[in-house]
């Protein structure tokens, strides 16, 4: 296809070597999200198919701790399920790694409650902060809307040093501490055993979990707009739906053939792995947009 | 009479033209020397862990009082307004689960290692040991998914109250973890203890029972001691036992039935979580991981002690 | 046990058995180590068992208190009658056989544990916890074993401290603190020096007065030396048994006669 | 002659006595049982969870979205390549440090250090050892996340265990052996490797089997040194990107499809297969070469 | 090494000395274990060492091939000649000495691999690896040592199978197998039965046409038997020393005779 050209005009790295019938090799190192994870895995098993040469690693370190890597040179990409945060750039720049950020899915937040919960089936943000927040007592559901049962919330939560939790945090608390009883667990499949298993239980965690999981438990609507792919997609279901990005080095989108093909390869499929994973796909001009920009870093 | 070996000369005299003396001082010189140099490996080993978290360490102190570090009760470090570092929280929750793994691993492993050097035939003990030795092999994630998955929810129709999340449940699943070498070793500290010991007492008229646990048990008591050293350092640090199945949440209370941290579970939680580099958080996991360092170094500078203390020379 | 005046009047008139064997075999699996041995040991004496290595002369005294069936595979067939008593009858516990019947191990086996405790072993675990009644028994069983005044000033140092011989008649005493009526002797001597191995010969004529011993040894001259009757065994066989002043002398087998005239003790 | 012990008083105590040996016997024979019980629903579960997708693809397959299609291929790959790495560097060094602390070291400050410094690092969690991995390893040596550096971090880890195997099987090569060899004329090396090591053999072997099993199942120090996931690829050295197992199957077990967590299982049962071979040639050799002095 | 013409006519006129110590002194620490010993062995006989436990007699022969070395803090003082040459002088190598000084030990020793790969050691460390020279080898030391015909079957089998006395005498036929000077043994029958012990103060006669041997032993039957020369050792120091004959009918020394009447070995 289209990598076939590119492999012609370029070269002069000694890892990218032409292989006949447009075949290139290289190798290409990312690291980051682990809420990305599973889009970049369909699109390396994808990716594998069509370039077979090309070797494509990704750790899965999470937002922070890939960046951490990406700092120091030592990968070419790092997916991030939140914007990149001012010391993280500040330390980039220090680096003199100039960088680009593309956008490849959406991924809603999804507040979930019990089967059993027939009374929290709708919550606005202000009950969200409500009941979320921590304010050194031990809540009740009936302290949120005393037509609701006397008894107590029990919480679940993504772990704290996730980035899930840091925008929930952030979008839903505006950066003030979530509640401390919450149970907390850094497997977000525990997160659904849990509210599965108590009736006064609330938690949240990625859409895709929810999907899979529809049949157990209840999605929240938030202010009304309950989590589908529909409202994630068209920006109905805001507050708590947010975008998943992938950080590229420039330079090294320059040097290494293998890179750009992978990412031009990335950009033109990440809507359907991120759908064929749970997540859900940007409007087409978004990705448009993006490969756009990454010919302009050639 | 002089022997005469081959082509007639005497086998001493073929000895002594053999002799290449040079190439074998080399050998004999030179062996030694990687030796050592491998030995120091382990010290250097040592001074690479000090060094690898000493700076980091340091640079937390400078942002959190270490004061405040070590005598506080709070460990949130995530708190968008109020970040507190308090490391007692978390070492509490590494002492739950220890004690408890140590309140399941010893007597339990102690008596299996009884049943199999004293009861067990030898036919049974070669079957068995290895058995269990897989039960060592078997990597934490798994024990770790057995904790939550099944443990938890058993102990759940027992303890009602126990939640998802909780100290009782790790804390008996690295006990089975642990058990396995602490058999192994307190095993083979048993055998060891010779056999005439044994008939000594037996000849007295002492039953089994007698002379495993007034002989032999006091007899292997050093080996048992470092067996049971072993596996509370391995208690203190396992991991993912206790990340999947302790929850994450650090707590300072006595509470078992309720979710935990350890101190292993808060430096996976960070290194493979979202903290940004050069944050105090990012800091905090070398500040833990170094206390982690001291605490399992004074544990087994206690242990080493104890043992000398409690030694039976045979 | 009788008491004193008792047992000096059986000794006058007649030897009383303390064990006898009825035809007794056994085998290690398919090794048969002893077979059709008839025996009645007396009370009060010495009795020495020799012959050459791999005869039977361990398996035969570690069968009276059964402690050849700490050996897996060990099956036997007859009888050994303990005063009158079969020890292999259902009623008759292993343990009590061994409270009654003490042994004596070739090579000392001292408990790693002090001095003290290692005498106090046998009497704890029978129940006796005053430590009075421990200290007296400590005491008295190391000065029948002739190694007090050595120890006494040590008593609660390891046992391991001691030399060979002082740890050999250690074990003795240990022996004797639970008060046997029978001790087997397995070559008590054989890992010991020559000034040591004196030492323990004395011990064993001492200890007569008051025991029945049944001892095993390679030497010989030890034989003669200390004991009343001999049995002399090969290949699984008794080949005679009878006073030892007897066997030594005029040996009624051309077999004891050559083992004796070895002399090679 | 006072009688201390007295018969009644014995022969009543025998029988209590006897009772408690019943009792505790049964106790211990119990105990053990429930070990094994712990293994047989430990290994009963993962068999029947992921039994269904463990075959002959399974290891022929990469990692894939489709849990149909995920295999283990790069992750098997991967840990036997590892254990390439960390048998020979922590059994070379492990041996040899065990050689020089029974053969070879004095009674000194130096060598009190050292064996103080071994007993102490058998206990560092793994998870230090990761940190120490990464720093030192993957960083200063600039060998990245490679088979190596995660190799070498693995061999620091198992190190003092495999030492204090081999400690114990030479210092149960009894002494009289090495003095007959001195006797012969033998230099201290010819010694220690036709004597001393052969003899030792066994438990130097075992030991290191029983270590390499732990090493082939942690997790923490690679998930701290950074080890990638997603790997499309077989390493072609030991300086190339790779996965190992327990990674693999964690990050199975956290995806959302439930049939993954199946999928998770298939793993835990290559993991355990690994496992057990491993610990059936050790029993093998233990077997085998049985010490017959 | 002579030629056996030379030997032959020395053995005829007058003994030469295979070793002599002048003066030697030896402590374990502070322990004074050996003192001022001045011996002369002499070549093709059979030199006995005896004396109570703990007087020095292994200390002593350990000595003459620096095996006492092996034991940490071991000073010494005084001179060994072996031949003429100082055993510890800087040109010496102990390998060297070694070679020539074969040892054998108390308990037999043979390594745990097959009985042709024991007897092959010896050569092999020293260079020997042609198959035909070290079946040679194999065969005649094994023949020496008089075990041949019981083993010849089983030549790749572990040396672990033997008895103990095959054992033992598998050991002497090891050393035999660098054909040494001198063969040093400590207690070498101890831990062996009558027929076995035999066999190898036998064998030891038949050696000694050939080698000079010293013997340490507990047994003053076995030292009166075998030995041309006998050394009574006591608290470290030679009491006396002199012909067997002598020592053992009409010994100097009141204290050798006190030890040689005890007469319970
Ligand atoms: N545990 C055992 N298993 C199998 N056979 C055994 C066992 N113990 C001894 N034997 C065999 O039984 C026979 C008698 O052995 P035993 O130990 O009673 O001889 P012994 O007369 O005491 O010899 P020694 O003087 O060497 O101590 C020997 O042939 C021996 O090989
Ligand atoms: N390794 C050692 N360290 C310290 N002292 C030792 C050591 N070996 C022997 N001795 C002491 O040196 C003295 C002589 O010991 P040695 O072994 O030579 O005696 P021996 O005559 O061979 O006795 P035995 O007949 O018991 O073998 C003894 O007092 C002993 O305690
Ligand atoms: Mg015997
Ligand atoms: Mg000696
Ligand atoms: O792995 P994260 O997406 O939670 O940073």
């Amino acid at each position: 296809g289209t990598s076939n050209e590119e492999a012609e005009n370029s070269g002069n790295s000694a890892q990218q070597k032409e292989n006949g019938e447009g075949q290139i090799t290289g190798s290409v190192m990312g690291d980051g999200s682990s809420t990305v994870a599973p889009i970049t895995e369909a699109l390396v098993e994808e990716y594998a198919a069509v370039q077979p040469n090309v070797q494509v690693s990704v750790g899965v370190s999470g937002t922070g701790g890939g960046f951490e890597k990406f700092i120091a040179g030592e990968t070419d990409f790092s997916n991030a399920s939140r914007d990149i945060k001012e010391e993280e750039a500040a330390a980039l720049k220090d680096a003199g790694i100039e960088y680009t950020k593309f956008e490849i899915a959406y991924d809603g937040i999804t507040v979930v409650v019990n089967s059993e919960n027939d009374w929290a089936t709708d919550l606005t943000i202000d009950q969200l902060k409500k009941i979320w927040i921590e304010d050194g007592t031990k809540k009740k559901w009936s302290d949120i809307d005393p037509s609701w049962p006397d008894e107590e919330i029990v919480y679940y939560a993504p772990g704290t040093d996730s980035g899930t939790f840091d925008y929930f945090d952030e979008i839903i608390l505006d950066g003030e501490d979530l509640v401390r009883s919450a149970q907390l667990s850094e497997d977000d499949n525990v997160i659904v055993q849990g509210v599965v298993s108590d009736k006064n239980a609330i938690g949240f965690f990625g859409y895709a979990y929810y999907l899979e999981n529809k049949d157990k438990l209840k999605a929240v609507s938030v202010n009304g707009v309950e989590p589908t792919n529909e409202t994630i997609e068209n920006g109905e279901y805001i507050p708590l739906s947010r975008s998943l990005y992938v950080f590229v080095n420039d330079g090294k989108v320059k040097e290494n053939k293998a890179f750009f093909d992978f990412m031009k390869f990335s950009l033109e499929n990440a809507g359907d792995m991120a759908e064929a994973v749970g997540y859900v796909r940007l409007p087409d001009e978004k990705y448009e947009e993006g490969l756009k920009r990454l010919e302009e870093l050639k | 009479m002089v022997q005469r070996s081959g082509n007639g000369q005497s086998i001493q005299q073929l000895i002594a033209k053999n002799q290449k003396r040079t190439f074998k001082n080399i050998i004999e010189k030179g062996m030694p020397l990687f030796f050592i140099m491998a030995a120091l490996i382990s010290v250097i080993t040592t001074l690479g862990i000090v060094f690898t978290l000493i700076f980091e360490t340091i640079e937390f102190f400078k942002r959190v009082s270490i004061v405040e570090y070590l005598s506080g009760t709070e460990w949130y470090p995530f708190s968008g307004s109020n970040p507190t570092f308090g490391v007692l929280p978390l070492v509490l929750g590494t002492l739950k689960v220890t004690i408890i793994a140590i309140a399941v691993a010893v007597p339990l492993g102690l008596a299996v290692a009884i049943y199999l050097t004293e009861y067990a035939t030898d036919r049974t003990r070669r079957i068995i040991k290895p058995i269990l030795e897989v039960l060592a092999g078997v990597p934490t994630i798994v024990y770790g998914f057995f904790a939550l998955t099944f443990v938890t929810p058993v102990l759940q129709t027992i303890i009602p109250s126990l939640k998802l999340f909780n100290a009782l449940s790790p804390g008996i699943v690295v006990g089975i973890m642990i058990l396995p070498s602490i058999i192994s070793l307190s095993e083979d500290a048993m055998s060891s203890v010779p056999n005439g010991i044994r008939e000594g007492a037996l000849a007295l008229g002492a039953t089994k029972l007698e002379v495993s646990l007034k002989v032999v048990l006091p007899a292997a008591l050093s080996g048992i001691m470092a067996s049971i050293v072993l596996g509370i350092s391995r208690a203190i640090g396992e991991t993912m036992i206790v990340s999947l199945a302790g929850g994450a949440t650090p707590t300072f209370d006595f509470n078992i039935t309720g979710s935990i941290q350890t101190m292993t579970a808060y430096i996976v939680q960070v290194s493979s979580g979202d903290a940004g580099f050069g944050t105090t958080i990012y800091y905090s996991m070398y500040a833990v991981g170094f206390t982690l360092f001291i605490f399992t170094l004074m544990m087994n500078l206690v242990a080493h002690y104890i043992s000398k203390r409690f030694r039976e020379e045979y | 046990m009788e008491n004193p005046g008792e047992r000096q009047n059986l000794h006058s008139i007649e030897r009383i058995s303390v064990f006898r064997t009825n035809h007794f075999n056994l085998w290690y699996g398919k090794h048969h180590a002893l077979k059709e041995i008839n025996l009645a040991i007396n009370e009060n004496e010495v009795t020495a068992i020799i012959g050459p290595s791999g005869c039977g002369k361990s398996t035969f005294i570690k069968s009276l208190n059964r402690m050849v069936e700490l050996v897996p595979a060990v099956k036997t067939g007859g009888e050994i009658f303990y005063r009158g008593r079969n020890i292999f009858d259902e009623g008759f516990e292993v343990e009590e056989l061994r409270t009654k019947v003490g042994m004596v191990f070739q090579k000392p086996n001292p408990f790693p544990k002090s001095i003290y405790d290692n005498i106090a072993y046998g009497p704890r675990i029978h129940g006796i916890k005053n430590k009075k009644i421990l200290d007296e028994i400590v005491e008295k069983s190391l000065r029948k074993a002739a190694i007090w005044e050595e120890v006494k000033d040590r008593l609660h140092h390891n046992a391991y401290g001691l030399s060979g011989g002082q740890q050999q008649r250690l074990c003795i005493a240990r022996c004797l603190a639970i008060e046997p009526d029978v001790i087997l002797m397995d070559e008590p001597t054989s890992a010991l020096d020559p000034i040591s191995t004196l030492k323990i010969e004395q011990l064993i004529l001492e200890l007569k007065k008051n025991y029945s011993i049944i001892i095993v040894t390679h030497n010989m001259q030890q034989a003669a030396r200390i004991s009343d009757k001999t049995a002399f065994f090969l290949n699984g066989e008794v080949v005679e048994y009878g006073r030892t002043e007897q066997i030594f002398s005029t040996p009624k087998d051309q077999r004891t006669q050559d083992y004796i005239s070895g002399r090679f003790g | 002659m006072v009688k201390y012990t007295d018969e009644t008083i014995v022969m009543k105590r025998i029988q209590t006595r006897l009772k408690w040996n019943k009792v505790w016997k049964r106790i211990f024979f119990l105990a053990t049982m429930f070990a094994l019980f712990i293994l047989v629903v430990l290994v009963g579960r993962i068999v029947f969870q992921g039994i269904g997708y463990f075959d002959w693809d399974f290891f022929n397959q990469y990692a894939s979205r489709f849990p149909e299609k995920a295999g283990v291929k790069a992750a098997f790959i991967g840990s036997i390549l590892l254990m390439l790495v960390v048998a020979p560097t922590s059994i070379i060094l492990g041996v040899a440090t065990a050689i020089y602390l029974e053969e070879y070291a004095k009674k000194n400050k130096l060598n009190d250090l050292i064996r103080t410094n071994i007993s102490n690092l058998a206990g560092v969690p793994s998870i230090v050892f990761g940190l120490l991995g990464l720093t030192i390893f993957v960083r200063m040596f600039g060998l990245g996340k490679s088979v190596l550096a995660a190799g070498l971090t693995m061999s620091l880890l198992i190190l003092p265990i495999i030492i204090v195997a081999a400690q114990e099987a030479i210092r149960a090569v009894p002494n009289e052996q090495r003095e007959a060899s001195y006797a012969m004329g033998a230099t201290k090396w010819q010694t220690i490797s036709r004597v001393v090591l052969p003899a030792a053999i066994p438990g130097i072997l075992t030991g290191s089997i029983l270590a390499l099993s732990r090493a082939i199942g942690e997790t923490a120090p690679l998930v701290v040194i950074g080890i990638p996931v997603i790997v499309h690829f077989l390493p072609d050295s030991l300086l190339s990107e790779f996965t190992a197992l327990p990674l693999q199957i964690y990050d199975w077990a956290k995806r959302p499809q439930e049939e993954f967590q199946h999928v998770a299982a298939a793993g835990i049962i290559v993991l355990m297969m690994v496992l057990i071979l491993m610990n059936s040639i050790a029993v093998y050799i233990r077997n085998k070469f049985q010490k017959r002095y």
